[in-house]
This record gives C-alpha cells, sequence and structure tokens, in this order.
C-alpha cells in the first residue's frame, strides 16, 4: 500500500496547496495516505531527520522540495535504497540523484520570463531594474541572479542592485524600504524572485503610490494579488504548487506499483537536472487574476491528463 | 541599664553534605551587651550567624527573639524583624555606590517611588562619618579596597538600627586605628540598648570589647554565654582548642650580611603614584612592609609582578634586571610568588575544589610530557601544607567555596607555600585565621625562610610584623619613610613605625 | 578636562554616540539622499521595532540572565494580534491588549520557572521559545493573516510631520520608562542588583524571585509590543515574525556596553547600539555592496564600531588611572 | 621549633584526601551526568512504548548518526564556553573548514587526507582569529564571534558562491552511510574520540586544568601566574578545530560540501551547541565543563525530537511538545536531585 508523504523544506505558505493535493489524490487514486509533513524550520538536518523518521514509520514515497539540492541528496540515495521513491517537489535535486524526476518551476526560467514580462511595461530609454531575491546559500538565488541579468541584458537593461538573504520579513522591509527611499528615482522596475520580498516589495510600491515604478513579483500571496488588483504591482509569476501535490503523489504511487520512468520521455533541462518536468509556470496579470486558480487548475489538468502516457511506462 | 535576653539560639543543629558543621549549639544574647562568639576556623561560627539572620535554616533547634520562636525563611525576614548582620565575606553590589549599597534594604519599601538620591547620599555620609570613612557616598564600591568595602558593610548593618547585630569578623582587615573607632560605635551602640555579637579571631579585641563569651568547638558548644568577666587568654584558648597556647614568641634570625639580595628594587616609580621605592630583600629573609591602609604596599607588589607598569627603576633578581610582565613569568621563569590578600578576587578560584586551588602553581612544574598530569602527583605536593595549615575540610574534592572563611584563606596560602619559590610576597596572610593555625603558619614561613626563600611580608596585624619580620620597612603614601631592625619588643618596635608613619604626615 | 566632559565621556553612550555620528556624517556626505526625510523615516522605523527587541533582551541581560525566547512571544503576540482581528474581527485595541497581556503571561511562565526551579535561564527560555514558537505554527500552519484593521495599517505607515513614524513613539516612551526605571525606581535597582551580585542581593533582603518573574514580564510585555509593531509596520500578521530577533537582541545591548553577567545596561547606549546596527543595513543597501560580499562587510563594520569605542575605552581607563 | 605538645597531623575532624564511605556514590548519584542517564533510559522506554519502530536499527542508526554530529557541535563549543566566552561563529567557521576540504580535493586535487587536515588546521586557525581579537580587545567573545561569524561565513559565500562540491572520493559518503553492527554509525566513534581526547585534557593535563580555572575566575588565574590571554586563545582554536570536524562529518554524511549545511551565517548550530552543553552541566559562566555531559545532553536532545517525529503528532505542534518535552526533563532532573539531597542530608 501505498503510504507518501509531501515534504516541504520548512514551514512556508507557498507549499499549503500541498496538503490538499495530496488529500485529493489520496481520495482519487484510493491511497492509503498522502500526508503532508512539515519540518519544523528550514533546516537541512531537519528535513533530513524528519525523512528518516518517515522511513521509520513505513512511508514508502516521498515527494521532498529540497533543503538543499546537493545536500539533500545522499539523503534520497538513502530513501530511495530502501524502497522508497522520491521525485523533488517544487525544486529539484541536483544530479546524479537517486530522484525520479523533478516537477517543479523552473527557478531561473521564471526570473526570466518574469523579467522580460516586466520590461515589456518599461517605456523610458533607459530600464533600470532591481532584484530582491533570497537567501544566497540557496544556490537557486544565483540561478535567479544570473537569469534576471541575462534578460535584461537581452533587452539593453540594465540590473542597477540585487537585494539578497532577504527572506525574512524584518529585513526584506528594512532593506527594500531603505532602498527605495534612497533610490525610488533611480530605479523603473523591480522584479521579485522570492515569495518575502514580493509580498514586502507590493507592499512598498503600494507606499510610494505613484505607479510610476512597474514592478513583477512572485508567487500568490494575497498581498500581492490584491496589489495586482490595485495596479500598483503588473504581474506575478505564478506557480503550481497544487498540481506538483497532487500530481507528485499520483506518480509516486505508480512508481510504487511498478511503473518505471521512461528513459526517454521529454524531459526539459535546467542547471539541476536533466530530468525536469515543468509543472506549470504563468505569468499573471490584472486581467487574469480573478481566474488564476482555474488557470492553474487547467494547467494541472492538462498535465495529468498525458502524464501517464508520456512519462512512465507501466505494465 | 537592665539587661534582659534579647535572642536565644537553643539545640541547633545543621549538617552539609559530607558535614556536620553544628551539632546542638546554644546562645543567649542580652540587650546592652556585646557577646563574643569564638572558636577556630570551622567551628561553625559563621554557619550559625547564616542560621540566626534566614540564610540557612537550621535542621534541628529554636530561635527565639524577644520571647516568640522565630522561623526566618530568608533574609528579608531577618532584616524585618530588625536583626542585621555583618557577614565574614564581602557582599556588596560592585557597580552600585557606597550610598545606595548601604541602603539597598531600605528601598524595597515601594518598588515604584523614585529613589531619593540627594538624601540617602547625605545619609550614607553621616554613617560612613561616624566610621571614620572618608569617602564620596557616590563612589561606587569597585573602586574601593577590601577594607573599604568592610566598613561599608558594616555601615550597610548599622544603618539598619537593628535590635540584633551579628559581626562576622568585622575587623579581619582593619588596621588598629579603624579598629578603634568602630570599637567606640559600637560600645555606643550597646549602650543604647542594642545586643551585639562580634566574631573575631583576635583575642584581645574580643577580651577589650566584650563583656560574655561563647566558645565553639567544632561544632558544639565549649563553653555557652558566660559573662567574659574572670577569663583570661590563656581560659579562651583552652576553650577554643582544649589546651593552652604555647608560646611561639619571636626568635631572632640572622641573616649573614654577605648574602646578596635575591629581590632589589632601585629607585622604582610606579604608574599608580609610587616613588623612589629602594628596597631588597635577600635570601632566607623576612622584611616586614607595614603602612595603614591604602599605603600603596599592594599596589606596589603588584607593581612588581607587572600587572601595572614600573615607569622608572629597575627591580633586579639575583642581581640581574628582570622585567616581569605577568604573575605566570614571575613564578615560572624568576620564580617569584604573590599571596594575594584579597582571596575571593584574585587568590582562589571558589567554584572548584580544594585540590583545583592548592595544585594551580604546580600544575606547569609537576606536568610530564604532553603536560601530563595526574591528581595523584598535584596530592601528593600539596598535602604536607594543607595539613600542615589544618584544613578543615570533608575532602580534596571539596568545593573551596564551601570552606569557612578561614579554611579558605589556609588554601591560598598554602598553595604559595606549595609552589616552591625563591622569593615569596605574602600580602595580609593570616587573615581570619584562627590563632593556633596562624602559629603553624608563622612557623612555615621562618622554615621558607630558613632554607633560603627572601620574604617580603605585608601585613596590617602589627603583632604578625614584630613576630615573625627580619626588618620592617614602612611605607606611607606611596613612599618608603623608613627600616627598623626588628628586636621582638612589640612596645619599642611598634613605637618606631607609628613614628615613621606619623612623620611623614606631619611633614 | 571639564567635569561634565570627563563625565560624559565615561559613560556608556558615549562611545556609541560617537560612532553613530561619525557614521550619519560619513554616510551622508558619501550618499546625500540617506539624510532625506523618507530615509530618515525608514531608519526610524526599523529602529523603532528593533529598540524594543534589544530592550526585551537587555531587562533579562541586566539580571544576568538570557532570554532566547524573545523571538518567541513576539512572534506569538504578533500573530494573536493579526490573528484577533482577522478571524474573530476583534476591534483593534483589544486586540492588541489581549496580544499584550499574552506577552507578559509568557514573561511570567518565563520568569517564575527560572525562579522557582533554579534551573538556568538559558535552558528555560529555550525550552519556552519552542514551546511559543510551536503554537504560534500550530495556530497559523505558516500562513499570515492578511485582514488586518484598516487603523493599525495607517499607523504603521504614518509618520509626524512625514519624518517620525508614529510606531517611533511607544518605543521613545518605553526608552524613557526603562531608563527612569533602571536608573530612579526601586525595582529597577532591584533587577540590577540582582545581576550584580545575586547572592548579595538576597542577603540584602531583596526577593530574588519577584525581581525575576518582574523583569521576564516586562521583557515579555516589549517583545509583544515589538511584535505588534512589526504587524503594524508589515501589514500583515507573518509567522516568521520573531524568527531572526535573537542575535539582534544581544548585538544592540551589548555594542551598548552591556555586561553579560548581569548588573549593568545602559538604555540610551542600547538604543545607539539599534542605530548603528540600522545605519550600518543601511549603508550596505545605499552603496550597492555585492550581495556576497554584504555579510563581511557587515561583520568588519560591526567589528569596527565596537572596536572604536572599546579605544576611547581603553584610553580613558589609562588617562584616569594616571590621575 | 615551639609548639612541642602539637600533633602533627590535622586532629580527627579533618579528614583530609579520605572521601567518607558513601559519598563517592551519592555524588555520582547527585550530578547531571546520572540524572541524564536516567532521563535518556526513561524516555527510550517511554517511546518504545508509544511508538513503533524507535528501536528498529534504521531509526537506531539514523539517530545515532545525527547524535554524533550534535555531540561534536555540542562540545566546539563547550570547550569556549569554559571560558565564559562562546562561540557564535561554530557554525560558520564549520562550513568554512568543510568547503575548504572540498575544494582541496576538488579542484587542487590534494588526497582527502591531507584535505581533511588542512580543514582542521583553518578550523583552528579561524578560532585563533576569533580567540586572539577578543583577548587583545577585552571585548567580550560574544561580539567579536557576532562579527567574524558574517565576516568568515561572507567571504566564504563570496568565494564559492554558493556552489557545492560534491566530487569527493566515494569513502566520504561510504563513511556517512556504513552502519557497524547493522546499527551505529562509524561517525559515532569519531564523536567518542573527541570526547576522549577532552576528557584526557581538562582531567589529566595542565594545560586542561589551566582552561578551566581561567574560565572560573580570571582574575585569580592571572594571579596564580597562568597566562589567561593565552589559555583563551587555546580555548577558540579548539573549539574551531572541533567545529571543523563537525562540519566534516556532515560532509561525509550528505556526501557533499555545501555551504548550507549550517543554515544561514551557520547560524542552525547554535541552539543545539548551547543545548548540549547546558544540559550536561556546563556552566554558561565558565570554569565547569562535563563532557560526559555535554554528549548526553547532545543525544537526550536529539532523541527527544527522533521519538516526537515517530510519535506523529499534529505537525505544526511538533515544536511545542519538543519544548514541552524539554522542560518536563529538565524539571525531573531537578526534582530528582532536590529529592536526593534532602534524603542525603537528613
Ligand atoms: N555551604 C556549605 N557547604 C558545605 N559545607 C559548609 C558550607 N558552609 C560551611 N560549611 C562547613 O561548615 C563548617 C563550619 O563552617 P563555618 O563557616 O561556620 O566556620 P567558621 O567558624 O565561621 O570558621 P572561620 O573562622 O574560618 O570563618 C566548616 O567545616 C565548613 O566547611
Ligand atoms: N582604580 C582605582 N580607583 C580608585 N581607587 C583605587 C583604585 N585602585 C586602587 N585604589 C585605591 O588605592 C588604595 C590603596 O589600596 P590598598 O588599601 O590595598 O593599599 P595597601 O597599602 O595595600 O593597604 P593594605 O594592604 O593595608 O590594604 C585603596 O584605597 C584603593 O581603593
Ligand atoms: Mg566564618
Ligand atoms: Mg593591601
Amino acid at each position: 500500500d501505498s503510504k507518501i508523504a509531501l515534504v516541504p523544506g520548512g514551514p512556508h505558505p507557498y507549499f499549503a496547496a500541498w496538503e490538499q493535493a495530496g488529500k485529493d489524490a489520496a481520495k482519487d487514486f484510493g491511497l492509503a495516505a498522502a500526508d503532508y509533513k512539515v519540518p519544523q524550520k528550514w533546516e537541512l538536518s531537519q528535513q533530513n531527520q524528519l525523512l528518516e523518521s518517515l522511513l521509520t514509520q513505513g512511508y514508502n514515497g516521498f515527494l521532498i522540495f529540497p533543503g538543499d539540492p546537493v545536500g539533500s541528496v545522499s539523503t534520497v540515495d538513502e530513501l530511495v535504497s530502501n524502497g522508497a521513491p522520491v521525485v523533488g517537489g517544487a525544486g529539484c535535486f541536483k544530479d546524479p540523484s537517486s530522484a525520479s524526476f523533478c516537477l517543479g518551476t523552473d527557478t531561473g526560467n521564471s526570473a526570466y520570463i518574469g523579467t522580460k514580462e516586466l520590461l515589456k511595461t518599461l517605456t523610458g530609454t533607459k530600464k533600470r531594474i532591481a532584484h530582491f531575491t533570497g537567501f544566497l546559500v540557496d544556490p537557486n538565488t544565483q540561478l535567479r541572479i544570473d537569469a534576471v541579468k541575462k534578460a535584461a541584458e537581452e533587452e539593453g537593461a540594465t540590473v542597477v542592485q540585487v537585494i539578497a538573504d532577504i527572506d525574512a520579513p524584518e529585513p526584506a522591509e528594512e532593506k527594500i524600504n531603505a532602498y527605495l527611499a534612497a533610490h525610488a528615482n533611480d530605479v523603473d522596475g523591480i522584479i521579485t524572485s522570492a515569495w518575502v520580498p514580493a509580498v514586502v516589495a507590493s507592499n512598498a510600491v503600494r507606499k510610494i503610490g505613484d505607479k510610476r515604478i512597474k514592478m513583477v513579483a512572485i508567487d500568490h500571496d494575497e498581498v500581492v494579488l490584491k496589489a495586482i488588483k490595485d495596479g500598483f504591482v503588473n504581474g506575478t509569476m505564478l506557480q503550481n504548487p497544487y498540481g506538483q501535490g497532487y500530481i507528485g503523489t499520483f506518480v509516486l504511487d505508480k512508481l510504487r506499483s511498478g511503473c518505471t520512468v521512461k528513459t526517454d520521455a521529454p524531459f526539459k533541462k535546467n542547471a539541476l537536472t536533466d530530468k525536469f518536468i515543468d509543472s506549470g509556470t504563468a505569468y499573471v496579470a490584472a486581467d487574469k487574476v480573478d481566474t488564476y486558480v482555474d488557470a492553474m487548475r487547467d494547467t494541472t489538468k492538462k498535465l495529468f491528463e498525458t502524464f501517464q502516457a508520456t512519462y512512465l511506462t507501466c505494465k | 541599664m537592665a539587661s534582659e535576653i534579647a535572642f536565644q539560639a537553643t539545640g541547633i543543629e545543621k549538617s552539609f553534605p559530607g558535614v556536620k558543621a553544628l551539632k546542638g549549639v546554644s546562645l543567649t544574647l542580652k540587650t546592652h551587651s556585646i557577646h563574643a562568639l569564638l572558636g577556630e576556623n570551622g567551628a561553625g561560627k559563621s554557619t550559625l550567624i547564616k542560621i540566626i539572620t534566614g540564610v540557612h535554616h537550621p535542621d534541628a533547634g529554636r530561635l527565639i527573639l524577644e520571647g516568640q520562636e522565630v522561623h526566618f525563611a530568608s533574609p528579608r525576614e531577618a532584616i524585618a524583624h530588625r536583626v542585621g548582620v555583618v557577614h565574614q565575606e564581602r557582599n556588596l553590589i560592585p557597580r552600585f555606590s557606597v550610598a545606595e549599597n548601604i541602603h539597598l534594604e531600605q528601598l524595597g519599601a515601594s518598588l515604584l517611588k523614585p529613589v531619593d538620591y540627594a538624601n540617602l547620599n547625605k545619609q550614607a555620609a553621616r554613617w560612613l562619618e561616624a566610621l571614620g570613612l572618608d569617602i564620596d557616598p557616590r563612589t561606587p564600591v569597585s573602586r574601593l579596597s577590601v577594607a573599604k568595602m568592610q566598613l561599608v558593610e558594616i555601615a550597610k548593618a548599622l544603618s539598619l538600627r537593628s535590635r540584633v547585630l551579628l559581626l562576622d569578623e568585622p575587623t579581619a582587615s582593619l588596621t588598629p586605628s579603624e579598629t578603634d573607632l568602630l570599637f567606640s560605635f559600637l560600645r555606643k551602640l550597646r549602650d543604647s540598648g542594642a545586643s551585639l555579637l562580634f566574631v573575631s579571631h583576635k583575642l584581645e579585641e574580643a577580651q577589650e570589647l566584650c563583656d560574655s563569651v561563647t566558645v565553639l568547638r567544632d561544632g558544639s558548644n565549649a563553653c555557652e554565654s558566660r559573662p567574659m568577666e574572670g577569663l583570661g587568654r590563656q581560659d579562651i584558648v583552652r576553650l577554643m582548642i582544649g589546651r593552652a597556647e604555647g608560646d611561639g614568641g619571636w626568635r631572632k634570625r640572622d641573616t649573614p650580611p654577605g648574602v646578596p639580595p635575591a629581590i632589589e628594587l632601585k629607585n622604582v616609580e610606579t604608574s599608580l603614584g609610587h616613588a623612589n621605592v629602594n628596597l631588597h630583600v635577600r635570601k632566607g629573609e623576612i622584611v616586614g612592609l607595614y603602612g595603614l591602609v591604602g599605603a600603596g604596599r599592594t599596589e606596589l607588589a603588584k607593581c612588581i609582578l607587572g600587572q601595572f607598569p614600573l615607569t622608572a627603576g629597575t627591580v633586579e633578581i639575583d642581581g640581574k634586571p628582570a622585567k616581569i610582565r605577568s604573575v605566570g613569568e614571575a613564578l615560572h621563569i624568576h620564580r617569584v610568588g604573590y599571596v594575594s590578600e584579597d582571596r575571593k578576587g584574585e587568590g582562589l578560584v571558589l567554584m572548584h575544589s580544594v585540590l583545583g586551588n592548592a595544585g594551580i602553581t604546580v600544575w606547569r612544574p609537576l606536568s610530564a610530557l604532553l603536560g601530563f598530569l595526574t591528581d595523584r602527583l598535584v596530592r601528593h605536593k600539596v598535602t604536607p601544607y594543607i595539613e600542615k595549615l589544618e584544613v578543615k575540610t570533608p575532602s580534596l574534592a571539596q568545593t573551596v567555596a564551601n570552606l569557612s572563611g578561614g579554611n579558605q584563606q589556609k588554601i591560598s596560602v598554602a598553595k604559595w607555600l606549595a609552589a616552591g619559590v625563591k622569593i615569596l610576597l605574602v600580602d595580609e596572610p593570616s587573615v581570619g585565621i584562627d590563632i593556633k593555625t596562624k602559629a603553624y603558619l608563622h612557623d612555615l614561613l621562618r622554615e621558607l625562610a630558613d632554607n633560603g626563600t627572601a620574604i617580603l611580608l605585608i601585613t596590617s596585624d602589627m603583632p604578625e610584623m614584630i613576630l615573625l619580620a627580619d626588618r620592617i620597612l614602612v611605607m606611607n603614601d606611596y613612599r618608603l619613610q623608613g627600616q627598623l631592625i626588628n628586636d621582638g619588643s612589640y612596645a619599642g618596635m611598634s613605637e618606631g613605625i607609628m613614628n615613621l608613619i606619623h612623620r611623614s604626615e606631619a611633614a | 578636562m571639564n567635569g561634565s566632559l570627563a563625565n560624559a565621556m565615561r559613560s556608556d553612550w558615549f562611545g556609541p554616540l560617537l560612532v553613530t555620528i561619525i557614521a550619519v556624517v560619513i554616510v551622508g556626505s558619501f550618499n546625500p539622499s540617506f539624510l532625506s526625510p523618507l530615509n530618515i523615516q525608514v531608519l526610524l522605523l526599523a529602529i523603532a521595532v528593533n529598540g524594543l527587541i534589544a530592550f526585551s533582551q537587555m531587562l533579562i541581560i541586566a539580571i544576568g540572565q538570557m532570554n532566547l525566547s524573545v523571538g518567541a512571544i513576539g512572534g506569538l503576540c504578533a500573530i494573536v494580534f493579526a490573528g484577533m482581528m482577522d478571524v474573530w474581527h476583534v476591534p483593534a485595541p483589544l486586540a492588541a491588549l489581549s496580544a499584550l497581556s499574552i506577552g507578559v503571561i509568557c514573561g511570567i511562565i518565563n520568569g517564575v520557572l527560572i525562579a522557582r526551579t533554579g534551573i538556568s535561564a538559558f535552558v528555560i527560555t529555550l525550552a519556552t521559545l519552542s514551546v511559543y514558537k510551536g503554537i504560534n505554527l500550530g495556530i497559523t500552519h505558516a500562513q499570515p493573516f492578511y485582514n488586518i484593521a484598516e487603523s493599525v495599517k495607517s499607523v504603521g505607515q504614518g509618520a509626524i510631520f512625514g519624518v517620525v513614524p508614529w510606531l517611533m513613539l511607544p518605543t521613545m516612551a518605553v526608552g524613557l520608562v526603562l531608563w527612569f526605571m533602571l536608573n530612579r525606581q526601586p525595582i529597577g535597582r532591584f533587577i540590577l542588583a540582582v545581576g550584580g551580585n545575586q547572592h548579595a542581593a538576597e542577603l540584602s533582603g531583596i526577593s530574588i524571585e519577584n525581581t525575576v518573574v518582574t523583569a521576564h514580564a516586562l521583557s515579555g510585555f516589549l517583545a509583544a509590543l515589538a511584535g505588534l509593531l512589526l504587524v503594524a509596520r508589515l501589514q500583515m500578521g507573518q509567522p516568521t515574525i520573531g524568527d531572526d530577533w535573537l542575535i539582534l537582541s544581544f548585538a544592540a545591548p551589548v555594542i551598548g556596553g552591556a555586561i553579560l553577567a548581569g548588573g549593568h545596561v545602559s538604555v540610551p547606549a542600547t538604543l545607539l547600539g539599534v542605530v548603528i546596527v540600522a545605519i550600518i543595513t543601511q549603508a550596505l543597501v545605499l552603496f550597492d555592496i555585492d550581495p556576497f560580499l554584504v555579510q563581511v562587510v557587515l561583520g568588519a563594520m560591526i567589528l569596527a564600531a565596537v572596536g572604536a569605542n572599546r579605544f576611547r575605552e581603553s584610553r580613558l581607563s589609562r588617562k584616569l588611572k594616571r590621575l | 621549633m615551639s609548639y612541642p605538645d602539637l600533633p602533627a597531623k590535622g586532629p580527627s575532624g579533618d579528614i583530609v584526601g579520605k572521601p567518607r564511605r558513601n559519598t563517592a556514590a551519592t555524588r555520582f548519584y547527585l550530578t547531571n551526568e546520572f540524572g541524564l542517564i536516567a532521563l535518556i533510559v526513561l524516555f527510550a522506554l517511554a517511546f518504545q512504548f508509544a511508538t513503533d519502530g524507535f528501536f528498529s536499527p534504521f531509526n537506531l542508526f539514523s539517530l545515532g548518526r545525527i547524535a554524533a554530529v550534535n555531540i561534536m557541535i555540542g562540545l566546539a563549543m563547550m570547550v569556549v564556553v569554559i571560558t565564559g566566552g562562546l562561540n557564535l561563529a561554530v557554525g560558520a567557521i564549520g562550513v568554512c573548514a568543510a568547503m575548504t576540504c572540498g575544494y582541496l580535493i576538488e579542484v587542487v586535487g590534494l588526497p582527502w587526507p591531507i584535505a581533511i587536515l588542512s580543514a582542521v588546521a583553518l578550523g583552528a586557525m579561524l578560532g585563533f582569529i576569533n580567540g586572539w581579537t577578543s583577548v587583545r580587545t577585552g571585548l567580550h567573545s560574544f561580539i567579536i564571534t557576532l562579527a567574524t561569524m558574517s565576516i568568515f561565513f561572507g567571504v566564504m559565500i563570496f568565494l564559492t558562491r554558493a556552489e557545492s562540491y560534491r566530487a569527493l572520493p566515494p569513502v566520504f559518503a561510504a563513511f556517512g552511510r556504513m552502519k557497524l553492527l547493522g546499527i551505529f554509525s562509524p561517525l559515532l566513534l569519531v564523536s567518542l574520540m573527541a570526547a576522549l581526547f577532552l576528557g584526557y585534557l581538562y582531567n589529566l593535563t595542565a594545560v586542561g586544568r589551566e582552561m578551566l580555572a581561567a574560565g572560573a575566575k580570571p582574575e585569580a588565574a592571572e594571579m596564580s601566574g597562568i597566562n589567561v590571554g593565552r589559555i583563551f586563545i587555546y580555548c577558540h582554536m579548539l573549539s574551531g578545530a572541533l567545529a571543523a570536524c563537525a562540519a566534516l562529518m556532515l560532509v561525509a554524511r550528505n556526501g557533499a560540501a555545501i555551504p548550507s549545511m549550517a543554515g544561514q551565517l551557520g547560524q542552525d548550530w547554535l541552539l543545539i551547541a548551547f543545548l548540549g552543553p547546558v544540559l550536561g552541566g556546563t556552566l554558561l559562566t565558565g570554569g565547569k565543563a562535563s563532557v560526559l555531559g555535554t554528549c548526553l545532553g547532545a543525544f537526550l536532545v536529539t532523541m527527544l525530537t527522533s521519538g516526537l517525529l515517530l510519535l506523529q503528532l499534529g505537525d505544526f505542534w511538533i515544536q511545542s511538545f519538543l519544548g514541552l518535552l524539554l522542560l518536563a526533563a529538565v524539571l525531573m532532573d531537578k526534582t530528582r536531585r532536590t529529592f536526593l539531597a534532602r534524603r542525603n542530608m537528613a
């Protein structure tokens, strides 16, 4: 019987949808369980300990957001060698690893698209953008920084400042406001590529209030969505956590019941792995902000319908 | 003066892990009287006082204050019943001012009402004046010398205007003149009806001041609350130690004139204000350095040890100029040792064991390859001194903080005796040590000198000075005033010393 | 030397003040926008919240203990405050009052456990840190509360004369009260006495238990207040509030000359410690330091700031000794 | 010469060097270490009863492996806590050492034993920087290590650009995964060796004793001829080296040297670093250390966490339960000691 665990890197609103997704999938596919299990803190070692404990408790399939793309690999290898398949969810493990594949957002690509969208809205000749992002110890941060820079260069824009390490609300608030207080006139657009900076920056541009500075956010925090509706933020790069949870659970069950991942499946590549499946990322602007949930559900449905045929061989 | 019973303790018992400190002790204090509590180190005097003031709780026995049985759960309650105390150890808040320390108890009346510092200082100044202490009440106590802290602590107890006042060795680090002032004040208190308990190892003081006496021996009453009248010194000693005192008198010790100085200070000036200090101590000689409190003797010793810089002059050891920058260098390179006067602050690591303290100076020399060192080696080295000084402890593993004050002092001295240095600076070695051990200590110091150690003895205890020293140097206000060759006669020597001090003050 | 100047130089706040002034001058001259009203407002906002956090810890340092649970208490109270408004639509003042009382209760629990059992404050507050943070996560499931009363939001954004944020007022008031308490009121003196020498304080008839509990209750209150201010500032109740308060809460008092062993703290110097950290943080943003080097520069600046202060102290004490 | 009538030895009241019968045993029952052992046994039984799989080989193995690292981290902190100081930079130093090891193997191509030694040496060197700075400036090590934590970690992140080194020789990962007798991780042996070394240091060497004395009362130690400054620097160097060891153990466990293994600025290590020593009876004010206590303390916490995870209490509430359990544990220990002390005295 499949007992699936959905394990994020730590407590974070992004993953809230996994809980429902797991429950839905367990019901739809008749699994013993598909539980959302949260490490108490964003610590690699806490997550590893939780995973080991879950294995002891009899969980036999894991959808994991890697606490660290490299650092989590050895735990994954251990889980897999104990007969529990692992799928990377929302983020990827770095190859080589025993994870079956990675189902998530291509973080670099998302930042790239977001930047392009931002630049589209900028009209002036000087396109100066600032980039607010998360912890530097997260290798994804470097990918995002590079992607934003690449997109900017392609459009003839300049990234005037990168502010990082602001994954907690207090420092984010402090640094972003300090930056805008001093440099609001030297910047035309803001791209954010992490949850907290997106929220804080949305509030900050609302406070400035003149809507001259354009901004593209990330994720679906209420503050961000409201700011889009009110026109302070131009749009956000949506991800699809529900789809990751739902499809991930489904696949793990399949993998346990004898299916294998096709070696010639049309995987995408990203900086971390060659076995990447895009769970869907979409740019949502004011026009679609009310219906974004439906949009994501469609993406999930589309992905799900063809998933088994595309990626798995089952007897 | 009708004197009635103010306080009574009966059948008090108290055990600590491994020690039975009090085995049924009784004590009666009367109004209009000063009562002496005497006994050897570790006899249980401080423990009894702590029980009376609510610091410890008795295992058995009763405390009766003015006819009422009382149980003090904490020092607060004792203070509320106007039972005041000066503990043997200093208990002051270092960063608070003198005035605030004196009145800390009284602040508690209302927690939020602003403190009236002007009034506090004025009040404190009165108490300080009464004790002849010339300091600004606003000075933080951390800047005071040990002696002055002791006086502040006494002022603190006096300020409570207690009915019962317990004084645990209040004079241990005071000089005779301060002691005299204190005594006249205590007598005034007595006459006004207070009931006082006085602990001291200086029997002359106790005999001079007190009208009744209780002697403890090994946690029991050797005598209980009997009048001082009719008791001679030898009687008291017999009560304390079970037999009469031997006469450890002065002994003429000759150091041949040809013996070179082991340590010599030439025209030393220091950043603390010493000027033009010239002195030498020859091998096997005991040189006394006398002065009133604040004369700068301790400071001179510390300058020799490199704790404060010399601004001029040289220190020569064995005839060669020596630059000492730390006690470590002094000990390991020049073989100079220093017994500190401040056992709690610098002398002992209170939280460590007896062995851990007594051996601290010999770890280095004893350790073998890779610093390998066993307890056995250390024990072997230090036990003779600990035994000779009769340190009273349940075991060598006992925490030093749990020893009686006098026994702590013995450890602080023993570790330097064990160090086997060639030059020993001894600062107030016998503070709080009972008469018997004091004699042993004097023996040990003489023995060391006989075996070639040069000893510089700093003490405010004039009899001790005259008993031990071969020569006596007198210091006042950071300058040497002169030198006397000791002939062992107390009257003559003390007059000579005082003359030297006063001559300089007159000048 | 002029007497009052010498006195000032000896006080704890003199060094940090000097460092602050130097920092303002340097940063301001390289980047004039640093002194713009908007920027000052941002700076003051950071100081308002961080000041309370530092005070909360400072009180516990004063009694010679540590309170690891400041962040957990602040976070819990913040989400209680926001949650009550969001879920139960409780009016803001009532929600604030409840949150503050919870802060006090958390503090009292800390204090009573420490004073009654004699177990080290470190262990107790570490355990309660887990408890409080766990309750926070249990309530929120890591989801923020968004629906904050408009009044709270406007207080969080408003500023007097466009420069001094409203949120600065509670901090200033707390600073004054604490200064008065620690320097003039018996309760404050008792707190310092217990920190300076607990045994001596006890022998002087001070109730250790009451003093410790009071200090912890106040600390809990201040942490809660900081949590509330953050809700107003962030415009939402984030469950992560308080997660990274700990280091700052110690750093500011220590920069301000507090002795970790207890018995000596300074309110103005602690506040200046907060100011210094805030200025350094801002300067790093203003000067566009390579994000990968930000931490290095931050560390070096903190070292330079305390080092400069220390240098002044040692020069001073050498001079005094010679007198 | 005088006092001919005095006995040479102390009177019978003195019991120098001869501990009273019974006190040794009583003293052991009163120790922290005994309390921790009792708690560990108690909770282990409770968990065995309440969960399935607590004593399963895999759980024991993973428990031991986590505990091994936690113990090492605790020891790294303990050696500085002894001085009355602390080392907030344990995590940062550890990560720096681990990344250096990875760099030396992957980029420079040194053989792994040399790389490991260099990493430990680097840890000691960073510790030296901490110690020297705090001794020389007279500033509390709190503020020094707070700053150096940022600096060390920042330099590391700047140089590595947060990239991991994972092309390590297979011995690393194999060592991390190896099982002795089916249940023990060899990492436990490494921690055990470190603990034995420290036990030797503090009990059987002059330097170790000097560390304790200097930490307990620097003034008295200085006045007794100990070079307190130098001793404090040694303590920091030792701390750095042990932090490096802990990080290298994590490298073995993760099969890679990764910058995030101790979290942002290495702060993730801090709580466990303090918890082990403090539970084990090391005083934060310095001067008293218990190596065994630190090991047991770190183990107890690891075990509580592991047991709680197995109990499957509400996910988000686990942290609360951990706190409550910790409180319960220290309160029980306290009660035990009070009880024994009373009984013993009566
Ligand atoms: N807290 C304690 N723990 C263990 N033993 C103690 C404690 N306090 C005192 N003792 C022991 O009780 C005995 C009596 O000590 P006390 O301090 O009362 O002696 P004392 O008469 O004051 O001696 P001194 O003249 O040296 O001050 C000593 O053996 C001492 O070691
Ligand atoms: N930093 C300081 N600030 C103020 N006063 C100081 C300081 N250092 C030392 N003193 C004072 O210098 C004086 C000399 O100290 P002390 O009384 O120990 O001298 P002494 O000659 O050794 O006397 P004794 O040995 O009789 O006590 C003391 O009054 C002490 O308080
Ligand atoms: Mg005594
Ligand atoms: Mg002196």
